[in-house]
């Protein structure tokens, strides 16, 4: 077994799977990961996804550019990001209840609206998706050039995606703004700026992430929108903001580890191995080793102090 | 303080604010004025009306009626943002810093527009730098927050103040939390501001601070001005008078009658501790003075049974210590009021009777796992009744209760079950004279009961006023006891700092 | 004097997307075009709701009643029992049972005749002899056809060898696609689409590709060559006029899915017109007919296929 | 603007708010259906026929909330002490294989049922006890670790299911075989699905609401929930109650998957439950983490599904109306109920 595992992991096409997996993963895992610095659990991603691969597509499908339905797909995840934000930040109703809540509705309004809009269709029409882009000169790195630089554009994006946000994150007064929100929002609004603004702001900005996480799966991964194609991929990203610690470099890490136990997953199912262990075990192995992974650094996660905890002005 | 302030210009002006909460009127047409340079003092029992004043005035909380004017501009309520455009700078009660930021994050937040890119993180060192060196607020600019002791935290909110040019400086109780050096240093401080030109409003329920460090005093109760007079024409009896609206006998406590060992302890080692030897004895107050952090929240959770001794040996009555829990303690009569009446002593969404009974719900008021409430309701009146605990009721949410009350319900709590040995940590910490004088009754009342009473406090006039024997404590070392009287001020100050350890002879006793 | 449509209900526990599903709801919907019957439905029923839907149709006066029952094979025939006078028409692995309930009749997609064809072509088609094929779950529905594919392989490349994954759902067109290209890394140049993806995945990488249960030449003109197609209309109209007749009864309609009651067949090759070998598609020829005058019957096996 | 709240509301209040969140929720529905081409005035009365216009629809009611009460009851147990436990889907399918394991020939009468069930409280209970052991030792967040259990246990099923558990006699499609007639929950109503196990939900929910107000551990995990710190220090053992605590939020999920096994269906297969662990969540946060509330708000999430459900037919527009309109009458009545204790005022 172990030399079917190396085989598979010098292979430039492997690595090259682990990015395309880790893509909406990122996107996504980036999204959570700002609004939990800002101190609003989102469990809104997985619906949010569903919305977002659903209105990128249609967006496309009805005649956008490619770009163009990354932009809706932002935008229907920002609106349910604000009805996420509006619900759990000056309300202060329970994240949990609101956070599920808006996966149910976000999940129905999409499959709702598809059956609307392609109420005759039994096999889901196809859009032309974004394409694979060599790098030049880079793509012709041996190995490495395969791997990295022969992804699709959406692909690069969530890995500058990823940058922008820990640069926002710890170089900007925004960042810190919004980290505050996180850690202590009494000190933000000391400070006279507005933690309902910065959280509701997050929870936007951050679902319009998701949903751009969710459209990578229609117009990178693949070219139609179906039913439950986004299939847990956003629960999974809850568990990589806490692995990765609540830090954005982290938490791509864990996506590409995650990404790397499925692609590997697939491909031992092919090996020997594969006839003889069933094959649920594989899939769980991304799962068991993220437990055990989170076991490994338990100890020195920072969780955001205010995270779960709403705040009203003028009570303490 | 200085003479020029009075005459001075006006930056401050309040007038006329109300403000309900609900039935209850915490401001009933408050005005006052501060002036260019002037240190004014608030005070007042607690629940008077003093933090919700400052909160108007920072625009935390909008008053119903009535307006305040800053350097002759009068400011939007409800909005911290013009309090702070305005130059006014607030330094909360219970501080406003988000731990796991730097100090200078935590100074620069909200000061740059959100929308520019990259911070100027160099020049706002520079700036921190030197305001830390001009107003003597040493602090690392680098340090997390989460690191820093409490007299740190405060230097950086009034950093955070002074980073923004405050012209105007609130402190709401700034020193409730502070050692005697620290709140010293403080003063220094805020003289080095006014001597700027900067104005000061600060919170006390301490009168000698008052006395030594304000121009003028604005006592409130009950919601409303009950006296105003410039600092040099009064004196603390006609303060405290006026804040509780009647003469307060000042009561010298009687010696005690020491009894037999309660609590020994021999070569501990635990936490902070490093070979600690202690006898407390029956009848006997003992007074630990000492400057914070140096190893009483280790010796109150030991003896409290939430820290197990790496080494050494603790008796109980004469009887070695196996099993110890918090559980265990009390279980030997162990009492313990703690230093965090919020954090640690109460549940603040539970009511006062399930907050009376926290520690004895299992051993006293159930039969087969089965709580009887019945009698946990009539035991919280009888605690209420008996500890004038002023609450709406058993039934209420102990949140809902001032400092005071809540302190004289766990005391209640504790007393109740007439413990052997008590522990009790900053016990008057936050309150007004009046319940100060409670608290300190009570505590001799268990002395004299034949309770041994552990007394930490930070207070050096409290530990000297009370305590039969003192010890002080510095970095985890503990002091030879010293009897009553047998060291003055002085002495014990230099104890506090480290002086006189490790001259072999230490651990006697 | 023109008859009244008929009153159908199809009730599904997946969306109508689902290839599955989807024939039948095509069928229905045809006759409903046609007028024949007046067709409403309800999809994405979890399990546990499908009783409860099952009553409200039967209650709202719907005649037959088609749908898939394989999860809920005990508390459906319940259902039926007790509504004695509605016909059902269940997807089921189980043969109808005429005395507990002679309104109840099973069918499935037994288009194992069309797969097997299928495997013939992909079997000449493949120069590697690696063939992958990409699996939802490993039920019944899959497996036969899986099969059968893997028979008409044999027939003309006895050699082959066969990588098989199922990806645990039945809708993530990038996992499959995911492990259609770990199966093409690993050697296949042939795949099995059972899913979407992985067709999308043997076009990216410009190797071949055999359909099933629907067509998807004209989405993927390069890479599929075949499919094997159900027609599900045969079932459809039986029971419909067997209703309209009042004679429906616990019947196996799962041979209309058979290639003789044309319930399915080998799609045109279209695109791949002149581009399978002459000799391969004389054997698919011969076989056809064979199964034709039942001279030759594919084997059914439902167990779980496992790589080679 | 901020929230004030309001000290004693009044029963309009209490009552006014929730039902304008029903209104609002009717609204929504006519829009929807509106926009998808029905009848909108029709829509109301179809949702309130489909939920409750007949016996079989009342009873159909009263059968899906069945397994909501339990993990509600789950939910509501767990987060009352603070802990987060997502995982209650994962638990109610551990209940469910003991249901199969057991119930189907390794044990007859009289003792099938209650030691199936005892043992199936264990499993749930067994399952939480990791995560909980995980955070008490050594700070693992059990949000992550209870939500990845839910995939790991979703796949553990399928294994099961087509191996070991795997009805031999069930042609290859993955279930278990079918629990033997003495180990089935009997219905309350003849030919109709509603089972014992709804009865048994509501001694639940009221078992649960007397161990929260009447027993030394009630008190105990309410405290751990509130303040640990103060729990700590009051000598309250609060690993011990943080374990106990798992162990009845386990095991109630549990009972879920146990009574749907042993009660509605007779067999375990991949897809027992649609998201009933989920929905708990929604069930118990709606109740206010009430146990007896739980009950009425299990019963209002499954009569607003069965109404809407019945609805998308009547109407003729697409199903996934019907979770449309359950979300939306969820995030109204969160916020409705949240409107009855605070007001919204300026300053
Ligand atoms: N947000 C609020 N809601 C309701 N009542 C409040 C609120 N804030 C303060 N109060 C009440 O207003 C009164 C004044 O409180 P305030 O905090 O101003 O007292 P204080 O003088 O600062 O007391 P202390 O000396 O204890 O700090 C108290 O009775 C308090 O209970
Ligand atoms: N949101 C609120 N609702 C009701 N009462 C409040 C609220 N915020 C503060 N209070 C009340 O305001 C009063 C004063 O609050 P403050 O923070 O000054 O506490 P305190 O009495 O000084 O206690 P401590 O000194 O121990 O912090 C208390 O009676 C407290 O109960
Ligand atoms: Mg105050
Ligand atoms: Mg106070």
């Amino acid at each position: 077994m172990g030399g079917a595992v190396i085989e598979i992991l010098i292979s430039a096409s492997f690595w090259a799977a682990v990015l395309r997996i880790a893509s909406p993963l990122i996107f996504a895992t980036m999204g959570e990961l700002i609004c939990e610095r800002a101190g609003v659990l989102n469990l809104g991603i997985e619906g949010i996804m569903v919305i977002g691969a659903f209105a990128g597509w249609m967006a496309v499908y009805l005649g956008l550019p490619l770009w163009g339905g990354v932009a809706v797909a932002f935008g229907a995840g920002a609106l349910f990001g604000l009805l996420h934000g509006v619900l759990v930040v000056p309300f202060g109703l329970s994240q949990h209840v609101v956070g599920l809540g808006v996966t149910l509705l976000a999940t129905a309004t999409a499959y709702f609206a598809y059956r609307l809009a392609l109420p005759e269709v039994t096999t889901p029409p196809k859009i032309t998706p974004f394409q694979a882009w060599e790098v030049p000169v880079l793509s012709d790195i041996p190995l490495l050039g395969p791997a990295l630089f022969a992804q699709t554009p959406l692909t690069y994006a969530a890995f500058a995606c990823a940058g922008v946000v820990a640069f926002v994150l710890y170089r900007t007064p925004l960042g810190l703004a919004l980290r505050a929100a996180g850690e202590n929002p009494a000190a933000l609004e000391a400070q006279g700026v507005s933690v309902s603004g910065i959280r509701i702001g997050a929870v936007m900005v951050g679902s319009g992430l998701m949903a751009v996480g969710g459209s990578f799966l229609t117009l990178s991964a693949f070219s139609s929108f179906f039913f439950e194609m986004v299939n847990g991929r956003g629960w999974i990203c809850i568990a990589l903001v806490v692995f990765g610690a609540w830090r954005p470099g982290k938490a791509v890490l864990g996506a590409l580890l995650f990404a790397g136990f499925d692609a590997l997953q697939i491909r031992l199912q092919q090996t020997p191995l594969g006839a003889v262990v069933p094959y649920q075990l594989f899939l769980m192995l991304p799962y068991v080793l993220s437990i055990l992974a989170l076991i490994a650094m338990s100890r020195r996660a920072q969780v955001p102090a205010a995270l779960m905890v709403p705040y009203t002005k003028g009570e303490r | 303080m200085s003479e020029t302030a009075l005459g001075a210009e006006v930056v401050l002006r309040l007038d006329q604010i109300t403000k309900r909460f609900g039935r209850l009127v915490a401001n009933d047409a408050i005005s006052l004025t501060l002036h260019r340079g002037e240190v004014l003092a608030l005070l007042g029992e607690n629940g008077a009306g003093k933090t919700t004043l400052m909160n108007i005035l920072f625009g935390h909380y909008m008053a119903d009626t009535g307006s305040v004017t800053a350097f002759g501009q009068p400011l939007p309520p409800g909005q911290p943002k013009a309090a702070l455009a305005a130059g006014i700078g607030m330094v909360h009660q219970h501080f406003t810093l988000a731990d796991q930021l730097t100090v200078l994050e935590n100074i620069t937040l909200g000061t740059e527009s959100l929308w520019s890119l990259g911070r100027g993180r160099a020049a706002a060192r520079e700036k921190v730098q030197s305001l830390s060196r001009d107003f003597g607020l040493a602090v690392d600019p680098r340090a997390r927050v989460s690191d820093l002791s409490v007299g740190e935290r405060q230097r950086v909110e009034i950093l955070k103040a002074l980073y923004r040019d405050a012209r105007i400086l609130i402190l709401d109780e700034p020193t409730a939390v502070l050692t005697p050096q620290e709140a010293e240093a403080l003063f220094q401080t805020l003289r080095l501001a006014t001597a700027r030109g900067l104005s000061v409003i600060f919170i006390s329920h301490k009168l000698h601070e008052v006395m030594g460090h304000s121009d003028s005093c604005v006592v409130l109760r009950h919601g409303r001005v009950v006296g105003q007079v410039a600092t040099r024409d009064t004196d603390r009896r006609a303060l405290a008078a006026m804040m509780v609206g009647a003469e307060m006998a000042d009561s010298a406590v009687a010696p005690g009658v020491a009894g037999p060992v309660r609590l020994s302890l021999r070569g501990i080692r635990a936490g902070a501790l490093r070979d600690v030897s202690l006898d407390l004895r029956g009848g006997t107050i003992t007074g630990l003075a000492g400057v914070s952090g140096n190893g009483q929240a280790a010796l109150a959770d030991l003896i409290g049974g939430a820290l197990l001794p790496e080494a050494g040996v603790m008796q109980v009555d004469g009887a070695p210590v196996l099993q110890w829990s918090p559980r265990a303690a009390i279980g030997a009569g162990v009492g313990r009021i703690p230093e965090d009446r919020h954090k640690t002593g109460t549940v603040a969404d539970f009511t006062l009777a399930e907050n009376a009974v926290l520690e004895t719900y299992a051993t006293r008021f159930s039969r087969a796992g089965l709580v009887d409430w019945a009698a946990v309701r009539a035991h919280t009146e009888r605690l209420i009744a008996a500890y004038d605990v002023r609450c709406p009721g058993p039934e209420a949410r102990i949140r809902l209760l001032s400092g005071g009350n809540m302190q004289k319900l766990i005391l209640g709590r504790v007393m109740e079950e007439t413990p052997g040995i008590l522990i009790a940590n900053q016990p008057v910490r936050g309150l007004d004279v009046g319940a100060i004088a409670y608290v300190h009754g009570r505590l001799v009342a268990a002395r004299d009961a034949g309770a041994a009473v552990l007394l930490i406090s930070e207070d050096l006039d409290e530990v000297m006023g009370l305590s039969d024997v003192i010890h002080v404590i510095s970095e985890g070392r503990l002091s030879p006891a010293f009897a009553r009287g047998a060291l003055t001020q002085g002495e014990l100050g230099l104890w506090m700092v480290g002086h006189g350890f490790g001259e072999g002879a230490a651990h006697a006793a | 004097l023109a008859q009244e449509p008929l009153k159908v209900a199809g009730i599904y526990t997946v969306p109508v997307e689902q290839q599955w599903a989807g024939r039948i709801h095509q069928a229905a919907e045809a006759a409903k075009a046609a007028g024949v019957v007046d067709y409403s439905y309800t999809e994405n029923v979890a399990n546990t709701d499908y009783p409860r839907v099952m009553r409200e149709y039967a209650e709202s006066g719907v005649k037959l009643i088609v749908g898939e029952i394989f999860g809920v094979e005990a508390e459906a025939r319940e259902v039926a029992a007790e509504y004695p006078e509605v016909a059902f028409l269940m997807g089921s692995s189980f043969m109808p049972d005429a005395a507990a309930n002679p309104n109840l009749a099973v069918f499935d997609n037994y288009i194992q005749d069309a797969s097997y064809l299928s495997g013939i072509i992909a079997g000449a088609m493949t120069t590697s002899g690696n063939i992958g094929l990409v699996g939802g779950f490993p039920i019944p529905e899959v497996n036969r056809l899986m099969h059968a594919f893997m028979a008409g392989v044999r027939e003309t490349r006895p050699d082959a060898t066969f990588q098989v994954t199922f990806i645990g759902s039945w809708f993530d067109p990038p996992k499959a696609k995911e492990t259609a290209f770990a199966m093409i890394e690993a050697g296949a140049d042939m795949l099995y689409a059972e899913r979407f993806g992985v067709a999308d995945a043997a076009m990216e990488r410009g190797v071949l590709a055999i359909g099933n249960v629907i067509d998807t030449q004209a989405d993927y003109p390069e890479t599929v060559v075949a499919s094997a197609l159900w027609h599900f209309e045969p079932t459809f109209d039986a029971a419909v006029a067997a209703v309209t007749a009042g004679t429906f009864t616990a019947e196996n309609y799962g041979v209309y899915s058979y290639m003789q009651a044309g319930g399915c067949s080998l799609a045109p090759l279209g695109t791949f017109e002149g581009k399978v070998p002459a000799a391969a598609m004389e054997l698919v020829a011969a076989r056809q007919a064979a199964i034709m005058d039942g001279s030759f019957t594919v084997a059914i096996d439902d167990s779980e296929p496992t790589s080679s | 603007m901020r929230l004030e709240p309001v000290a004693n509301p009044t029963l309009l209040r209490q009552l006014g708010l929730p039902a304008l969140a029903l209104c609002a929720t009717v609204l929504v529905a006519m829009a929807l259906a509106l926009l998808a081409g029905a009848d909108p005035f029709a829509v109301l009365g179809q949702i309130l026929t489909g939920a409750l216009g007949s016996r079989l629809a009342v009873l159909e009611t009263l059968n899906r909330a069945t397994p909501l009460i339990f993990t509600g009851l789950a939910v509501a147990v767990a987060f009352r002490a603070k802990l987060w436990n997502i995982g209650a889907e994962a638990q109610l399918y551990a209940g469910a294989i003991i249901a199969v394991l057991l119930g189907t020939g390794a044990m007859g009468a009289p003792f099938v049922l209650p030691v199936s069930a005892v043992v199936a409280l264990l499993a749930g209970a067994m399952l939480l006890l990791v995560p909980v052991l995980l955070k008490v030792r050594l700070g693992v967040d059990e949000v992550v670790t209870t939500l990845l259990l839910n995939f790991i246990m979703a796949l553990f099923v399928s294994y099961l299911l087509e191996g070991p558990l795997k009805d031999p006699m069930g042609m290859g499609w993955p279930k278990s075989p079918a629990l033997i007639p003495e180990a089935r929950l009997p219905r309350i109503v003849d030919g109709l699905r509603l089972h014992w196990g709804f009865a048994l939900a509501l001694i639940a929910a009221g078992i649960v609401w007397l161990i929260q107000t009447r027993t030394t551990l009630g008190f105990e995990m309410r405290a751990v929930g509130a303040n640990i710190r103060a729990a700590r220090f009051a000598g309250m053992p609060v690993n011990a109650v943080l374990v106990k605590t798992a162990l009845l939020s386990g095991g109630l999920a549990a009972l879920a998957g146990w009574s749907e096994v042993a009660g509605a269906k007779g067999h375990l297969s991949l897809d027992l439950s649609p998201g009933f662990g989920y929905t708990g969540i929604i069930v118990a946060m709606l109740a206010l983490l009430h146990p007896l509330g739980v009950v009425v708000t299990a019963l209002f999430v499954a009569g607003v599904f069965v109404g809407a459900d019945a609805m998308s037919r009547a109407a003729g527009v697409p199903t996934y109306i019907a979770d449309m309109l359950l979300a939306v009458a969820l995030l109204f009545m969160v916020l409705a109920i949240a409107l009855t204790r605070v007001r919204v005022v300026r300053g």
